[in-house]
């Protein structure tokens, strides 16, 4: 822990600390360009020079470059650093071009703020400067080459910290080019960080191209709701409109990035479609006019049938007040349990994972960046929780290894082993490791009881293909110092996380730190969990709705149908509802057939408490107030010159007050502060996870191992499961993640395709479809034979699809 | 009654110059016939509405938006006014224009706001937005006083004849690709090995 | 009853209400006024009586400066105001004796004159005629007045006189 | 006798609504002319935009006054309030009673006076009417509640106190010299020599303190604007104000009138009817009024009074000595 002096302040940071970060903690900003705290020093800009007057060293150095030392007595304000940085900038200044004024990065460009602090105000440079065409890189990001002043930040981190290789640097000395060796969309989800990483304008970010500076923005922090990670957003809005999602910085969570999913998603709230007003019976109506009717018809039918007659549908993605209110009505009216997804079998995988989690194994995301082995089983990150690949490959980068054990091909962009077990293997496979992990001498430290289930358990695991590499797999995670597992919560079965559960307990014994990671289907699965939305199946209410116990179902901000697979089973049943209340912000399937629609406020507006999948409480805040953007209302011209008390298009509430307003009769919206500690059973800060059990040392039921795959082992199963783009149903709305979603498609291994007579890039038309279904077949021998992957989309016939899989099993 | 003020605050003035009563008179006399003179002569006062006072080139009154030498609209919709204005008066959208170029798909100036200070002719970094020595235009109903871009874009360039942001900008628009904007190399070729 | 006479009444009606009011006020300044209106009443009565110069010195000595100093006065002072509260009886006897007193002499000097005419005739005292009487037969009353005022003019200047050449001195 | 009554009646009435038609119309436009001259003075236009050369000015602004709302501040004094402008004006209005604006008028073999009422102690009612006009100011200023208002009240009390003895002590020669107090009288003792020549030091002290009286620039302390706001008049609104407003401009008039009464010879002139020189030596009174205001700054308050009780009041008195003096002697 050295002390050092910067500015006649002393400061005591840890060893390796790097000068400039020692200065930031005095709140002093050296300038910097190439330096970022993710990144680390390169030292290719020179502008972070400062005097080293005392100490080891003497002179002037570059900041990020010198480690923090005992008795270092640093000038920043140093004239002969002062002089230095003022002339490089002006180096770097030399072929900049002339166009702030048309350039997105003004208003918040590094390069801008460096240029004005360093003292260079006026050019005296009079050649011709030099220039660089620019290349279409995509719909995210807009490239413009003559700006850069080769700080090496964007290949840096587009290569070695992402992993991705498409985009880098070429040329030497002023003809530094950095771009793709053929100009097209790029490759890595994380691609929209270049916009907020490049200290100048070489990458800005195209969808808000033009559209606004930074100081004219309202900001505000918010999280990301399009994943369970919850990644801290600050997002930037104007007139009305939200147009930017930047990362914020979270040391727990996400680090400095986010995903371009989360980044560019929002474009769902102010889309024309947007319901703005409300509707009885597609009729618009006013607000008041369907909140009174559907408060009166609810307790018409009540009166009729009893509270059992009314059941209540959450969502995922809903905030915790709309959740909590939603449980809270369930308990003061008698109405029936909320149930929070349509999607039964996700359900079950995630009440068995949260109840697997305690106090002890949870950890975050940021952790596993530290993890030196990382076994994932069942979970796609890239395409459920995009960040957490991003973790990997910074765990990868620092000589971890990444396991994976899927039944799909999964893609990290990082080296990793990939062991290809068919969906219905995942239980035994995760048996085997266990086996694996226990097998040479460890049984000792069991007592009699585990001793007996051990041998239970050794017994009745089947043996299956990847056998033997599970268990050298399981037997190297006991030598493992900080071992992380990570499991999804869609593919794999109930029995799977607790499983991981006890594989994690028994490693835990022998390493230094371990933890389990699920990510889970939405961004506030875990709040639906805590208020006990696990308990309530979506199946026994629909199956009530058929026989005509429930006469009336009130939905609060789901599609059912993007969740319920048979499609046409559940409009039969939401056909013979008496009443169907439907609280939405976006237009979907299930808004259409609503009897009475209430418009519902996006998190922009209403802001909300998260729960991500560990627990964490986050506090997104409203950013606007709502209505419709200028920019609609004046047709893109001027704003119109109408003057009126309301905003138009601001007649949307938050969800949870019109969930109040069923639960007290009134429509003014109660504290639910505390509510929300009800619902957490403790006052929780933003930030901080909520209290989990602490760890049993039971063993956990494990009955099901040995019943092996259900139906034929030579069969073929259909699993849907989440893609980076297209299959969030918020972020499905945005036009831009829409052009880089791919062709809908099957992907099979080659065996199996060869056995249906399948050939890659083959059409296949789904009978019977509507709208017409048209798939295209992918071949990838990573993938677990007898398995069909198609990624999970709205919009699509999913029951013709599972209608067509299932044909062809039958042949 | 009269009392020195230096003695009360302590410090020494020079005491006050004695007047003699014929100096006094002297005094009152030249005061009288100063009054008396000036009643002779024509008044200064410049009536209004029917005298109209030709203001110098460059006093600050209603603002316009000049085109460029080629006719194009100047204003590339920076914000820069708008952010720099005091009372703010300016409000813009910005969108991508014909080629490539950045303009304002609306701007709308709030002259019952504007204080005429200048500041956004002083901001504007492509000579766009410029002040006038047109100092008439009250209106009567207030909405009036509030210009769009249709009544503020004039057909001349202003004070600034012969700038064209577009020609120095480097960025490359409908006509005038990278490197041939002034002062510009021709684009590098990215794929030569020569040093 | 002739116009001149119903005027006389009138006016002294007047007067001895004014006078019984600003006796009477507990608000200084209306009380000021009210003695205004009194010594107005008072004046007429002289102009009425043939007496105009006494009118008219009535009016500019008492009402016109006595009183507006008077006002001047209180208007300086900060008056805390009081309840609107009658004079104590204490207060009173005082007064009534004393005024009853005087009623009691007045009644008896006129007790004679009070059925007959009043002796008094209509004349006019006009200015010339009224200063020649008072500086030829009353000149020595006159000359001992002025003394006395003469005394009382140097007496005031020799009080507000300053006392060093140097002192400090609030300027008003 | 009772017809004799009505007749007297009939032509008093008609001689008071001629003089208060005069006198008001007078001040309506004394305000104009004030503006105008003043204007001129400063080498501005005036007021030019009502009528022809602004002569419709004094219409608009009384139109303005009396329709304007009526405010009585908090905490007013409510009844001395409203009562102090209609002293002011009516004190002032007054006055005008026994100045003698021509000599008798022989109609139809009867001698109408042309003077409201030839009091014989004219010069005296003036005097008590003036000593009046003080409670309007005082009063005013005092129940508007108002600090600024109490301050511009007390002032004026003060100055009007100390003015009225010099003005009356000036005009103490002019009497020994006409040896009357009537008006009237007055004016026939000047029948060869106006007094101005005689008693030029009673002229100019009678001139000063009369310009005190009337509150006017240089010694307009009670309404100093750039101290007190207005002054007395400061809370005064709509056509209290104008009240006010009408008490200052007749009184110039009055001044003016007296001013040649005492000094200039009165209605006497060549050629042109007795009426018309009164008239034109009250406008003449009135110019150079204006003309003082537009030269000379306002004085210091310890200025005002030293130069009344200082200079004014002494040089009075010795007048009045050298006067009886010089009538022994003579």
């Amino acid at each position: 822990m050295p002390t050092l002096t910067i500015d006649n302040r002393p400061v005591t940071v840890p060893d390796g600390t790097k000068v400039i970060t020692a200065a930031e903690q005095l709140g002093i900003m050296i300038p910097r360009f190439c330096y970022h705290p993710a990144l680390g020093s390169v030292g290719a800009c020179r502008v972070c020079a400062v005097g080293f007057k005392e100490g080891p060293i003497k002179g002037v150095e570059m900041s990020c470059m010198v480690d923090a030392q005992e008795g270092m007595v640093v000038a920043t304000d140093d004239p002969d650093a002062v002089d230095l940085r003022k002339h490089v900038i002006e180096l770097l200044m030399l072929h900049h071009p002339h166009d702030c004024p048309v350039c997105d990065e003004g208003g918040h460009c590094l390069l801008q703020d460096m240029t004005i602090s360093g003292g260079h105000g006026r050019r005296r440079y009079a050649g011709a400067k030099r220039t660089h065409l620019d290349q279409d890189l995509g719909p995210l990001v807009q490239h413009e080459m003559n700006r850069c002043i080769q700080c090496y930040r964007c290949s840096r981190f587009y290569q070695q910290f992402c992993g991705y290789r498409d985009l880098g640097v070429t040329g030497i000395g002023t003809r530094v080019y950095f771009g793709r060796s053929e100009p097209g969309t790029l490759e890595s989800p994380f691609s929209g960080n270049l916009t907020d990483i490049c200290p100048t304008g070489v990458y800005t970010d195209k969808p808000s191209r033009f559209y606004g500076r930074r100081w004219d923005y309202e900001r505000a922090p918010s999280v990301c709701i399009h994943c369970s990670l919850g990644c801290s957003l600050t997002v930037s809005a104007r007139y009305r409109k939200a147009v930017r999602h930047e990362a914020r910085f979270n040391a727990q969570v996400n680090g400095h990035f986010i995903c371009d999913r989360g980044r560019y998603a929002y474009a769902y709230a102010s889309q024309p479609e947007r319901p703005r007003d409300a509707l009885i019976a597609g009729r618009p109506a006013t607000l008041a006019q369907a909140a009174t009717q559907m408060s009166e018809r609810l307790a018409a039918i009540e009166k009729g049938t009893g509270p059992d007659g009314i059941a209540l549908m959450g969502s995922a993605r809903s905030s915790l007040e709309t959740q909590a209110l939603l449980a809270r009505l369930h308990s003061e009216k008698g109405w029936r349990t909320p149930c929070f997804s349509a999607d039964d079998a996700a359900t079950r995988v995630v009440s068995s994972a949260l109840n697997t989690l305690n106090a002890t194994n949870t950890i975050a995301l940021t952790e596993i960046e530290g993890a030196d082995t990382v076994l994932l089983v069942g979970a796609d990150p890239i395409g459920e929780a995009p960040m957490l690949a991003l973790a990997l490959r910074q765990a990868q980068r620092d000589g971890s290894r990444i396991i994976t054990v899927d039944p799909r091909p999964v893609t990290l962009p990082c080296a990793h082993d990939h062991i290809a077990v068919s969906g219905d293997d995942l239980a035994t496979a995760v048996a085997h490791l266990i086996i694996g992990a226990l097998e040479p001498s460890r049984e000792i430290a069991l007592d009699a009881d585990q001793q007996d289930r051990f041998k239970t358990l050794k017994q009745e695991t089947r043996d299956i293909p990847a056998a033997a590499e599970l268990r050298a797999i399981g037997h190297a995670l006991t030598t493992a110092w900080r071992p992380a597992f990570v499991c999804g919560t869609t593919v794999p079965d109930p029995d799977v996380p607790p499983l991981m559960g006890l594989l994690q307990a028994l490693v835990q014994t022998s390493c230094m730190w371990s933890g389990l990671f699920f990510p889970l289907p939405g961004a506030n699965t875990f709040g639906a969990h805590c208020l006990g939305g696990s308990d309530a199946l979506f199946e026994p209410l629909l199956a009530a709705v058929e026989a005509g116990q429930v006469k009336a179902l009130v939905v609060v901000e789901n599609d059912l149908f993007s969740e319920y697979p048979d499609q046409q089973r559940l409009a039969a049943a939401l056909e013979s509802l008496e009443l169907l209340v439907v609280m939405d912000c976006v237009p979907s399937a299930i808004t259409a057939r609503a009897d009475i629609f209430l418009p519902t406020q996006t998190i922009y507006e209403a802001g909300g408490h998260y729960l991500n999948n560990e627990g964490r409480l986050q506090v997104a805040t409203p950013v606007i107030a709502g209505g419709l953007s200028i920019m609609d209302t004046g047709g893109g011209n001027h704003p119109p010159r109408e003057f009126r008390e309301d905003i138009p298009g601001g007649t949307p509430r938050p969800a949870w007050q019109y969930v109040a307003g069923l639960a007290t009769g009134e429509t003014d919206p109660p504290d639910v502060k505390p509510l929300l500690d009800e619902a957490l059973t403790a006052g929780v800060a933003d930030g901080e996870r909520v209290s989990l059990p602490s760890a049993s040392r039971e063993w956990p039921s494990i009955e099901r191992i040995g019943a092996g795959p259900e139906g034929d082992a030579g069969g073929l199963t259909l699993i849907e499961s989440a893609a980076t783009f297209g299959s969030e149903p918020l972020a499905a709305f945005s036009t831009v993640l829409a052009e880089l979603t791919p062709l809908f498609g099957v992907t099979v291994h080659s065996e199996t395709a060869q056995r249906l007579g399948w050939r890659a890039g083959d059409r296949i038309v789904i009978p019977d479809s509507a709208p017409a279904l048209e798939v295209v077949v992918t071949l990838d021998d990573r993938a677990a034979p007898g398995v069909l992957l198609v990624p999970r989309r709205i919009g699509i016939d999913r029951t013709a699809l599972r209608r067509y899989m299932a044909h062809l099993l039958a042949e | 009654m009269t009392q020195d003020p230096s003695q009360l605050k302590g410090k020494s003035l020079p005491p006050p110059r004695e007047t003699s009563g014929a100096e006094a008179l002297k005094a009152l006399v030249t005061g009288f016939a100063t009054t008396l003179k000036h009643l002779g002569r024509r008044p200064i006062t410049e009536q209004y509405p029917e005298e109209k006072r030709e203001l110098p080139a460059r006093s600050r009154a209603r603002i316009i938006l000049t085109r460029d030498p080629d006719g194009a609209e100047r204003c590339v919709a920076c914000y820069l006014c708008s952010a720099v204005c005091p009372v703010s008066c300016i409000s813009m959208q910005s969108i991508e224009g014909q080629g490539g170029r950045r303009m304002a798909a609306w701007f709308r100036i709030n002259f019952g706001r504007c204080i005429y200070c200048g500041l956004c002719e002083e901001a504007c970094p492509t000579s766009a937005i410029q002040l006038t020595p047109d100092y008439e235009h009250c209106q009567r109903a207030i909405l009036k006083s509030v210009y769009e871009k249709e009544d503020l874009l004039v057909d001349h360039c202003g004070k600034d004849p012969d700038y064209n942001f577009y020609r120095h900008a480097g960025v490359a628009t409908e006509g005038l690709d990278k490197g041939r904007h002034e002062k510009e190399a021709p684009p590098v070729n990215v794929r030569s090995n020569m040093p | 009853m002739t116009v001149y006479s119903l005027l006389f009444y009138l006016l002294s009606l007047l007067t001895l209400a004014a006078t019984a009011m600003a006796v009477t006020r507990r608000h200084m300044v209306h009380a000021v006024l009210y003695l205004v209106l009194s010594f107005f009443g008072t004046a007429l009565l002289f102009y009425l009586l043939g007496a105009p110069l006494l009118a008219a010195l009535e009016v500019i000595i008492y009402a016109g400066a006595i009183m507006v100093l008077f006002l001047f006065i209180i208007m300086m002072i900060r008056v805390e105001k009081e309840d609107d509260r009658f004079f104590p009886f204490l207060q009173w006897w005082p007064a009534l004796l004393i005024s009853g007193g005087f009623l009691a002499g007045l009644l008896a000097l006129s007790r004679e004159d009070l059925v007959r005419q009043p002796g008094m005739t209509v004349a006019q005292a006009l200015p010339q005629v009224f200063g020649i009487h008072l500086f030829r037969d009353h000149w020595l009353a006159i000359e001992i007045a002025s003394l006395l005022l003469l005394i009382a003019l140097v007496g005031v200047l020799h009080l507000s006189r300053r006392r060093r050449a140097d002192a400090i001195e609030e300027a008003p | 006798m009772v017809l004799d009554w009505l007749l007297g009646m009939i032509v008093l009435l008609v001689k008071l609504g001629l003089i208060l038609g005069a006198l008001l119309f007078g001040a309506a436009y004394l305000v104009w002319a004030e503006r105008k001259f003043l204007a001129r003075l400063q080498i501005r236009l005036g007021p030019n935009r009502a009528g022809k050369f602004g002569l419709l000015q004094p219409i608009a602004d009384a139109m303005k006054m009396l329709t304007k709302e009526d405010l009585v501040p908090d905490g007013a004094d409510t009844f001395v309030f409203k009562l102090a402008p209609v002293v002011v004006a009516v004190t002032a209005m007054l006055m005008f009673a026994v100045v003698p604006v021509a000599p008798d008028l022989v109609l139809f073999g009867r001698s109408i006076p042309m003077v409201i009422a030839d009091l014989n102690v004219g010069l005296l009612f003036i005097f008590a009417l003036s000593s009046l006009g003080v409670y309007g100011v005082a009063l005013g200023g005092w129940a508007s509640n108002s600090k600024f208002a109490l301050l511009g009240g007390i002032r004026g009390a003060a100055q009007m106190i100390s003015y009225e003895l010099a003005l009356g002590l000036s005009l103490v020669p002019v009497v020994m010299l006409a040896g009357s107090m009537s008006l009237t009288e007055i004016v026939a003792a000047q029948e060869r020599v106006p007094f101005i020549i005689l008693q030029p030091i009673s002229f100019a002290i009678f001139v000063i303190s009369a310009m005190a009286e009337s509150k006017r620039i240089p010694f307009d302390l009670p309404e100093a604007e750039n101290e007190l706001g207005a002054g007395f008049h400061t809370e005064y609104s709509g056509m209290r104000f104008g009240l006010f407003f009408i008490g200052e401009y007749v009184h110039i008039q009055v001044l003016g009138a007296l001013t040649a009464v005492f000094f200039l010879g009165g209605w006497r002139g060549p050629l042109l009817p007795p009426v018309i020189w009164l008239v034109l030596k009250i406008i003449f009174v009135a110019l150079i009024m204006i003309w003082i205001r537009g030269t000379l700054p306002r004085l210091r308050y310890d200025q005002l009074m030293a130069l009344g009780w200082k200079v004014l009041i002494p040089a009075a008195l010795v007048n009045i000595v050298l006067t009886g003096v010089l009538i022994l002697l003579v």
